[in-house]
């Protein structure tokens, strides 16, 4: 027998070493030769809010159809006029990202899904193109339709964001993904070439075509107050099924001046410093918000950083007046974060309720306490070749009332002193009878009257193109640092000068003597390529070395506001840095640096890797931010009085690319199947009872 | 699921008398002819035991031995006598068994088997006899893994970790699989230690002969399982395809189920529908065992179980040889109900009060000597006709009694209370398979499907099977009771692991490059 | 949805084994016994194949699994079935699966018949090891080594050849011309002949005749 | 267990408590009854009881019918006006399901 092996190895040995070199080693399931994964971390979800659902949701099993690459409007005409195949899944260039084409594909009923490719080299941006409103946020700000001022209409006739589409406030019937891993996209391509290019004459090809399933189920539906009701419902009855979740996150703010509660806050003391830190687009995973937060929070941070390094002079002055950093959260879907602080301030528990027992505790701070209020919008595109050119809206209605009128000019005024001093700063008074851009500065005007300047890059309508969409990145703002600190770059330059300017206007209003401050270029350009192009740079990962590795990624930083629970790596690393630049070192070791409670006025922060271990003491705390309307008992949803933005919770999204075969195909072998079963027990059974005539009585097989 | 044919439990007593008068050769053919009619359906009373065992009983000395009487012990033979006496006696007396009893002796005649084969044949009758219930026993085991199959490969609530039983309270965190292992270890011999404790408990109930509560005990856990776990069982179906269901209708149909349940378990009814309800029982606990306990320590449990069954049933100071021991003194039945069907059990009762009616009203003509014992004597003696006493098989039940014994939840042990009640001199007969196999067996293959690789499976399936076959071999071979699981759970271990680990590559790199041998 | 794959596969290739199954098998209990005692056996065999495949990964080991497994026991007709279904279902049942899904194969260059082609190339090796079983048996009993060394061999061959796959318009017809051939061998073997299939399809049924032609396998079983 | 070999007296009390059970809510039992008895009532040879055993079995088997038919016919409309309900069909639900208004 072993030599009968042996030759017929000897044999077949060349088909052996082919076999072996043709075989792949790995994943041997046939699974693998049907399927080829698409990346699809990058899906559109759902939003829902007291009256409607936004995004997009796949069937419960995922939406199949036939891939089609869309280069030019013809293909979109095949699909629609010729393509039999129905349905369809759309692979469309960010060109076609647009609601006219949404909308089409939608009423076609011909398309079961679309995939947005979007190529880092070759990438062919639209003119303009931002996911938000004409007006954003306009029903929930000063302004709103419901409010009686004369310019609640203003922004209808004059928008603030031309290019908006508000793609992002559309419902759509079928997943959408973005797609921008090289691989994944050339495997459609190449994949559709192969199987379903139709002909040079538009002749459609047939089956087997390659198929996509697109996988996003979002588990809510109709609205907030539906999917919360349902929710509630699911967790009161057996394990929880997150239908919706609030958006919500944290606001991070710190005082110059420690606020201690054991002295009383004077009123109208305190000039509230505010940006905003969150930006959205419809996709998950990926909200880069350039221009529309980041340029704005920078700015801030580095104008604190550049304040406190003279905090020696700031604490010995005689003026009773204090700056209060805030970075707001969830702006975005609503003025989340700052109405969430206004909230708390009238209900008298800001930043925490009092405790009786506690002597160490911040004070109590409300809206009297506010003596003006500096907000820092989208800044970024102010920049000229010259140097920085921004303008300085306020608002007509409280500017009616001269007192507050008066304190305004004087805010104002000094800015430009500043501006002016600083040489290559431009500020510029935008149109006085114009009400403020979205700002979050409007969340408190809609309750009391102050002074306030909101700081933008544009005077009339946004310069920022793509505001909320996913080219608001480092293209959008010419930001051009390739690694941490590069002279070159004139972006940052921009951001340390406006911050400098900031910080010698707050230094006059907390001393009374005038100084010019120049921010820390290094740092704003560390801050600048860290939030818009790799998250895991040198510096966060030194600031954040507790968290663990899995939050760093080299991706731009996602400054979506997300659920709780939800990524806020950004969040924490923001609060890190934060602190690092409102507060002192003091000399504690690791065990020792830790605070007992968020109510104590001074926190104490542990980076175990700057300069090998440094405890830093700083007023920088975080407190949540998430829309009273969640908050509120029997809040009805209905009332836009405050945000009630959720987002839907879902299982996974995934994409995977595959051939599909004709039905006739199918059907055939089924009946193949059936056929040979037929036959097969047609001829046993005759074999059965013929038994005795077929297997001759002759010759009985002999036991063995 | 006693596989017994209501024929043979007649033929058989029939054969032993023969066995005991004119010795082996006719008490062998009694056996063919016993199975002639086991083999094809006609015979009238044979039908409900052909199709109902799911399960067998397997009549170890029917099956594979040729000598009854021996183990019979000294009583058993006695009795016999008696029978024999009393029943020449009454035979005119035209009572429905007698009559049965003589058609099948003419039968017997009759089917007489030409001369030189006989040994051939009466050689494979028996073997086929035993197959027979080896099959029966197949069955339903197969069907139970099936539904833990397709459960666990269809929702996938059943393979998501997270929640553990209270009983294991090391969830296996850490990479490291020595870790994974010591905990595993740790937590099986946790789960042994209240195995060990509950049978102990067990044991004392039942030499203190409080059966009230254990039946109590029986009830509440049967009700647990038929209402909540089919409760989850259902939502969690239902989740798995993302079908809403209203409390109204689902009220109604658990309410319908588990009551219908309770009653064909407890009481009377259909015996499928009694098996199907078994059978879904175990599947169920299957399936908790599954998604609660972590994934190695499942394994670790399967192997500590089955080595202490073997302790447990062939140590000379095992608790089950206690509990053996006290039960064959009393002479009676160890709690039928924990068994795959018992429904033999309460059929035999209605027998039994057939004959007590049919013996009271028929006092006047028992001759007057006798007076009461003597009545007792037929009742007795009627009752042996009626099922002749082993004791291996009384043993097995314990086996697998305590098998079910294990459950940490004891959800899995139904029983009759008037079965007990009624009549304490009934011993249980036949092979019966505790549903405490049906569920480790089902626990293991499941586990296997959780991964995905069918071949895994049907590896670890087809291991079972075969050893239950040799276990079942083994028991007519050492008349002893045997342990259920052991060989069993050690082949589905060996092929789990050696498939998973070294066929699948093999095979699958065969499939997918279509190489065949 | 190619769910419909699915079961045209699973029923070409595992139709006539289930009829062979349902129809002569399962009314008996030995014999079903010794169908799954047989895959154990092929189970055996396999795991045996698997070591020295994991030993060494060419392609020796399906020849000398084939030896190794015919050397370990006698088989018949039921444990032919037995081997031949295992052996189908362990080379199908993942592909089987796989084919549940919604897509089909074909996309990275592999062949688009890939599954019809294992269905049927598996279908051909469960009856292919029927006859075996059949005239290994006779083989043995009737000391015909001829038809042993045929058996083996043509064994050897069929494995062997499906190892050009996806050669299919070679493979496959290769080795369903040895399945019939090696079917009338075992049909001829077992007595059967042109005259009886021509009595059969004339004659009438004698149910009687099958049980002893049972009860000779079974007899064969009990020593085997 | 069979019903062969039950006396009869035994089966029509069987039989009508089974038949009497049902009316708890519990018309899976009466379609059990009307199953298990049929062979009793129509085609088994007769004898006394069997009447009563007959119409019992009808009458539950009609009864099951019923049940089942409503219960169908519910489902249907609950399914079909979930959304509709809103609040009320949603504190109704055992399973809510995900994605479906």
């Amino acid at each position: 027998m072993a030599a009968v092996v042996s030759c017929v190895n000897r044999l077949l040995a060349h088909i052996f070493v082919l076999l072996v070199v043709l075989m792949d080693v790995n994943g041997n399931r046939v699974k693998h030769k049907i399927y080829e994964d698409i990346q699809g971390d990058m899906a559109c979800f759902k939003r829902f809010n007291g009256t409607q659902e936004i995004g997009c949701t796949s069937k419960f099993s995922g939406n199949i159809g036939v891939v089609h690459v869309v280069e030019s409007k013809e293909d979109l005409v095949w699909v629609y006029q010729r393509g039999p195949h129905q349905p369809y899944v759309l692979a469309i260039t960010p060109r076609f990202l647009t609601s006219e084409v949404l909308k089409e594909a939608q009423n076609s009923g011909k398309v079961s899904g679309v995939v947005v490719m979007v190529e880092e080299n070759k990438l062919d941006l639209p003119g303009g193109f931002s996911g938000e409103t004409h007006c954003p946020n306009h029903e929930l700000g000063l302004y709103n339709d419901s409010s009686q001022s004369e310019y609640s209409g203003y922004c209808w006739k004059e928008p603030w964001n031309p290019n908006g589409t508000s793609l992002l406030y559309m419902s759509w019937s079928f997943p959408i993904f973005l797609i921008d891993n090289e691989t994944s996209i050339n495997n459609i391509r190449d994949y559709y070439k192969t199987f379903n290019e139709p002909g040079t004459d538009g002749e459609p090809r047939s089956w087997p075509l390659c198929c996509m399933e697109l996988k996003s189920n979002m588990f809510g539906t109709t609205n907030t107050e539906v999917c919360m009701r349902r929710r509630t419902i699911a967790t009161s009855v057996f394990q929880p099924v997150n239908f919706c979740d609030p958006l919500s996150d944290y606001n991070i703010w710190g005082s110059v001046k420690p606020m201690n509660s054991s002295e009383v806050t004077p009123e109208k003391s305190v000039i509230i410093v505010a940006a905003r830190m969150d930006a959205a687009t419809m996709f998950d995973n990926i909200s880069p918000g350039a221009n529309s937060a980041i340029s704005g929070m920078v700015t801030l941070l580095a104008a604190a950083g550049a304040l406190y390094n003279l905090k020696d002079d700031i604490m010995k002055s005689e003026v009773e007046k204090n700056v209060l950093f805030v970075l707001y959260q969830g702006e975005t879907w609503g003025y989340i974060g700052s109405s969430r602080m206004v909230w708390n301030m009238e209900k008298g528990d800001f930043p925490f309720k009092h405790q009786e027992d506690e002597t160490d505790q911040i004070s109590q701070m409300n809206l009297t306490h506010i003596d003006s209020f500096i907000e820092l919008a989208q800044v970024g595109q102010g920049m000229t070749p010259v140097g920085s050119h921004l303008f300085l809206h306020t608002d007509p209605i409280s500017n009616v009332d001269p007192e507050i009128g008066n304190e305004t000019d004087t805010l104002l005024n000094l800015l430009e002193k500043y501006a002016n001093s600083s040489g290559n700063v431009k500020f510029e008074r935008a149109n006085g009878d114009a009400p403020l851009p979205p700002a979050s500065f409007q969340s408190f005007l809609k309750r009391v009257n102050i002074s306030g300047v909101v700081i933008t890059d544009h005077r009339d309508e946004f310069k920022n193109s793509y505001y909320e969409s996913i080219f608001d990145d480092y293209r959008n703002v010419k930001y051009t640092s390739e690694n941490e600190s590069q002279e070159t770059d004139m972006y940052h330059k921009h951001i340390s000068r406006v911050a400098g300017v900031l910080a010698s206007a707050l230094y006059t209003r907390l001393t009374g003597n005038s100084k010019v401050i120049k921010a820390d270029e290094k740092l704003t350009d560390d801050l600048l390529y860290c939030y818009m192009k790799n998250f895991s740079c040198q510096m966060f990962r030194d600031y954040g070395d507790r968290l663990p590795r899995d939050l760093f990624s080299d991706k731009p930083a996602k400054m979506y506001v997300s659920v709780k629970g939800g990524e806020g790596s950004r969040t924490t690393l923001t609060h890190l840095v934060f602190a690092k630049l409102l507060g002192e070192k003091v000399e504690l070791n690791e065990t020792k640096c830790k605070t007992e409670s968020l109510n104590q006025v001074h926190q104490l922060y542990y980076f175990a890797s700057l300069n090998n271990g440094t405890c830093v003491m700083s007023t920088v705390r975080k407190t949540e931010a998430m829309s009273p309307a969640f908050l509120i008992k029997d809040y009805n949803w209905q009332s836009g009085e405050y945000s009630t933005w959720t987002e839907s919770g879902w299982q996974l999204t995934k994409a995977m690319i595959f051939l599909k075969p004709s039905v006739a195909e199918e059907v055939g072998l089924v009946c193949g199947g059936i056929a040979s079963l037929l036959l097969s027990l047609a001829l046993v059974y005759f074999m059965n009872s013929r038994a005795d005539l077929l297997f001759g009585l002759t010759t009985p097989p002999a036991p063995c | 699921m006693d596989g017994h044919v209501n024929i043979d439990r007649d033929d058989k007593v029939v054969a032993v008398e023969d066995s005991v008068n004119k010795g082996v050769k006719k008490k062998r053919r009694s056996q063919n002819q016993e199975d002639a009619s086991g083999g094809q359906p006609p015979t009238q009373s044979i039908q409900p035991g052909a199709q109902n065992d799911g399960g067998v009983a397997l009549d170890t000395n029917a099956a594979f031995s040729n000598d009854h009487v021996q183990e019979n012990g000294p009583q058993g033979v006695v009795r016999r006598h008696q029978r024999g006496g009393g029943g020449a006696e009454q035979e005119p007396a035209g009572s429905a068994p007698p009559a049965r009893r003589g058609t099948t002796q003419e039968t017997r005649q009759s089917r007489h088997p030409p001369g030189e084969w006989e040994e051939v044949e009466e050689e494979e009758e028996e073997l086929k006899y035993g197959a027979q219930h080896v099959i029966k026993l197949f069955i339903p085991v197969s069907l139970c893994m099936l539904v833990v199959v397709a459960t666990v490969s269809s929702v996938t609530f059943y393979t998501e970790k997270g929640t553990y039983l209270l009983y294991t309270p090391f969830h296996e965190e850490s990479q490291s699989i020595g870790d994974k292992v010591y905990d595993a270890l740790r937590n099986a011999l946790i789960l042994l230690g209240v195995v060990v404790a509950l049978t102990i408990v067990l044991i004392i109930l039942y030499k203190k002969r409080c059966y009230k509560i254990i039946h109590g005990w029986l009830l509440m856990s049967s009700l647990l399982l038929l209402f909540i776990f089919t409760i989850i069982y259902m939502m969690e179906l239902l989740r798995g395809y993302n079908l809403g269901m209203d409390w109204i209708t689902v009220s109604i149909c658990v309410w319908n189920f588990g009551v219908m349940g309770m009653v064909s378990i407890h009481w009377h009814g259909p015996l499928r529908l009694q098996q199907a309800y078994l059978i879904f029982i175990a599947s169920l606990m299957s399936l908790m065992f599954i998604k609660y306990l972590p994934e190695y320590t499942l394994w670790m449990v399967l192997a500590v179980i089955s080595i202490w069954d073997l302790v447990a049933v062939l140590s000379p100071k095992g608790p089950l040889r206690i509990l053996v021991e006290t039960a064959q003194e009393r002479n009676e039945p160890i709690f039928p109900a924990l068994i795959y069907s018992y429904t033999r059990m309460t059929q035999m009762l209605l027998e039994m009060e057939q004959w007590r009616a049919k013996l009271v009203h028929r006092e006047k003509e028992i001759p007057q000597g006798g007076g009461m014992q003597k009545m007792d004597m037929w009742l007795e003696m009627e009752m042996l006709r009626l099922i002749p006493f082993h004791k291996n098989n009384a043993r097995i039940c314990l086996v697998n009694y305590y098998q079910l014994n294990i459950q940490p939840l004891k959800l899995d042990e139904i029983t009759k209370i008037d079965a007990m009640e009624k009549d304490k001199i009934l011993p249980e007969r036949g092979v019966k398979l505790g549903l405490g196999d049906f569920i480790f067996y089902s626990v293991l293959v499941g586990k296997a499907s959780s991964y995905g690789d069918w071949n895994t499976t049907i590896a670890c399936f087809i291991a079972i099977l075969i050893g239950l076959c040799l276990t079942l071999i083994m028991l007519a071979i050492f008349k002893k009771a045997l342990p259920a699981l052991p060989i069993s759970i050690t082949f589905g271990l060996i092929f789990y692991f050696s498939t998973s680990l070294l066929v699948v590559p093999f095979t699958e790199q065969l499939a997918s490059e279509q190489v065949y041998i | 949805m190619t769910v419909a794959q699915f079961f045209g596969c699973a029923l070409i290739a595992f139709g006539p084994p289930i009829s062979m199954f349902a129809l002569t098998i399962a009314k008996d209990p030995i014999r079903t016994i010794m169908l799954v005692a047989s895959s154990f056996f092929w189970l055996l065999a396999l795991l045996f194949s698997s070591i020295l495949y994991t030993l060494s990964p060419s392609y020796r080991t399906p020849s000398s699994l084939e030896l190794s497994s015919l050397s370990y026991f006698r088989n018949c007709l039921v444990s032919g079935l037995g081997f031949g279904m295992i052996s189908g279902a362990f080379s199908l049942v993942n592909v089987l699966a796989d084919m549940t899904g919604p897509g089909t194969i074909g996309m990275k260059g592999d062949p688009y018949n890939f599954f019809i082609a294992s269905a049927v190339t598996s279908l051909a090796f469960i009856m292919l090891h029927v006859f075996w079983g059949i005239l290994f048996v006779n083989a043995i009993h009737r000391r015909a080594y001829l038809q042993l060394a045929y058996v083996i061999l043509c064994h050897m061959l069929a494995s062997c050849i499906t190892l050009i796959n996806p050669l299919y318009s070679v493979t496959i017809p290769t080795v369903w011309i040895l399945t019939i051939l090696s079917g009338v061998l075992a049909f001829i073997v077992a007595g059967g002949s042109h005259r009886t299939i021509k009595a059969a399809i004339g004659g009438h049924p004698r149910v009687l005749q099958v049980t002893t032609s049972d009860g000779n396998t079974t007899a064969t079983v009990n020593e085997g | 267990m069979c019903l062969a070999k039950l006396p009869n007296e035994r089966k029509l009390t069987l039989c009508r408590k089974y038949y009497m059970a049902g009316f708890a809510f519990l018309p899976f039992m009466w379609a059990i009854n009307a199953i298990w008895f049929l062979n009793e009532a129509f085609w088994a040879p007769p004898y006394p009881e069997q009447k009563q055993i007959r119409r019992y079995v009808i009458v539950s088997g009609v009864g099951a019918l019923l049940w089942l038919v409503g219960l169908i016919s519910w489902v249907v409309v609950f399914q079909q006006n979930r959304s509709v309900w809103g609040a009320t069909a949603d504190y109704m639900s055992f399973i809510i399901p995900k994605g479906v208004p």
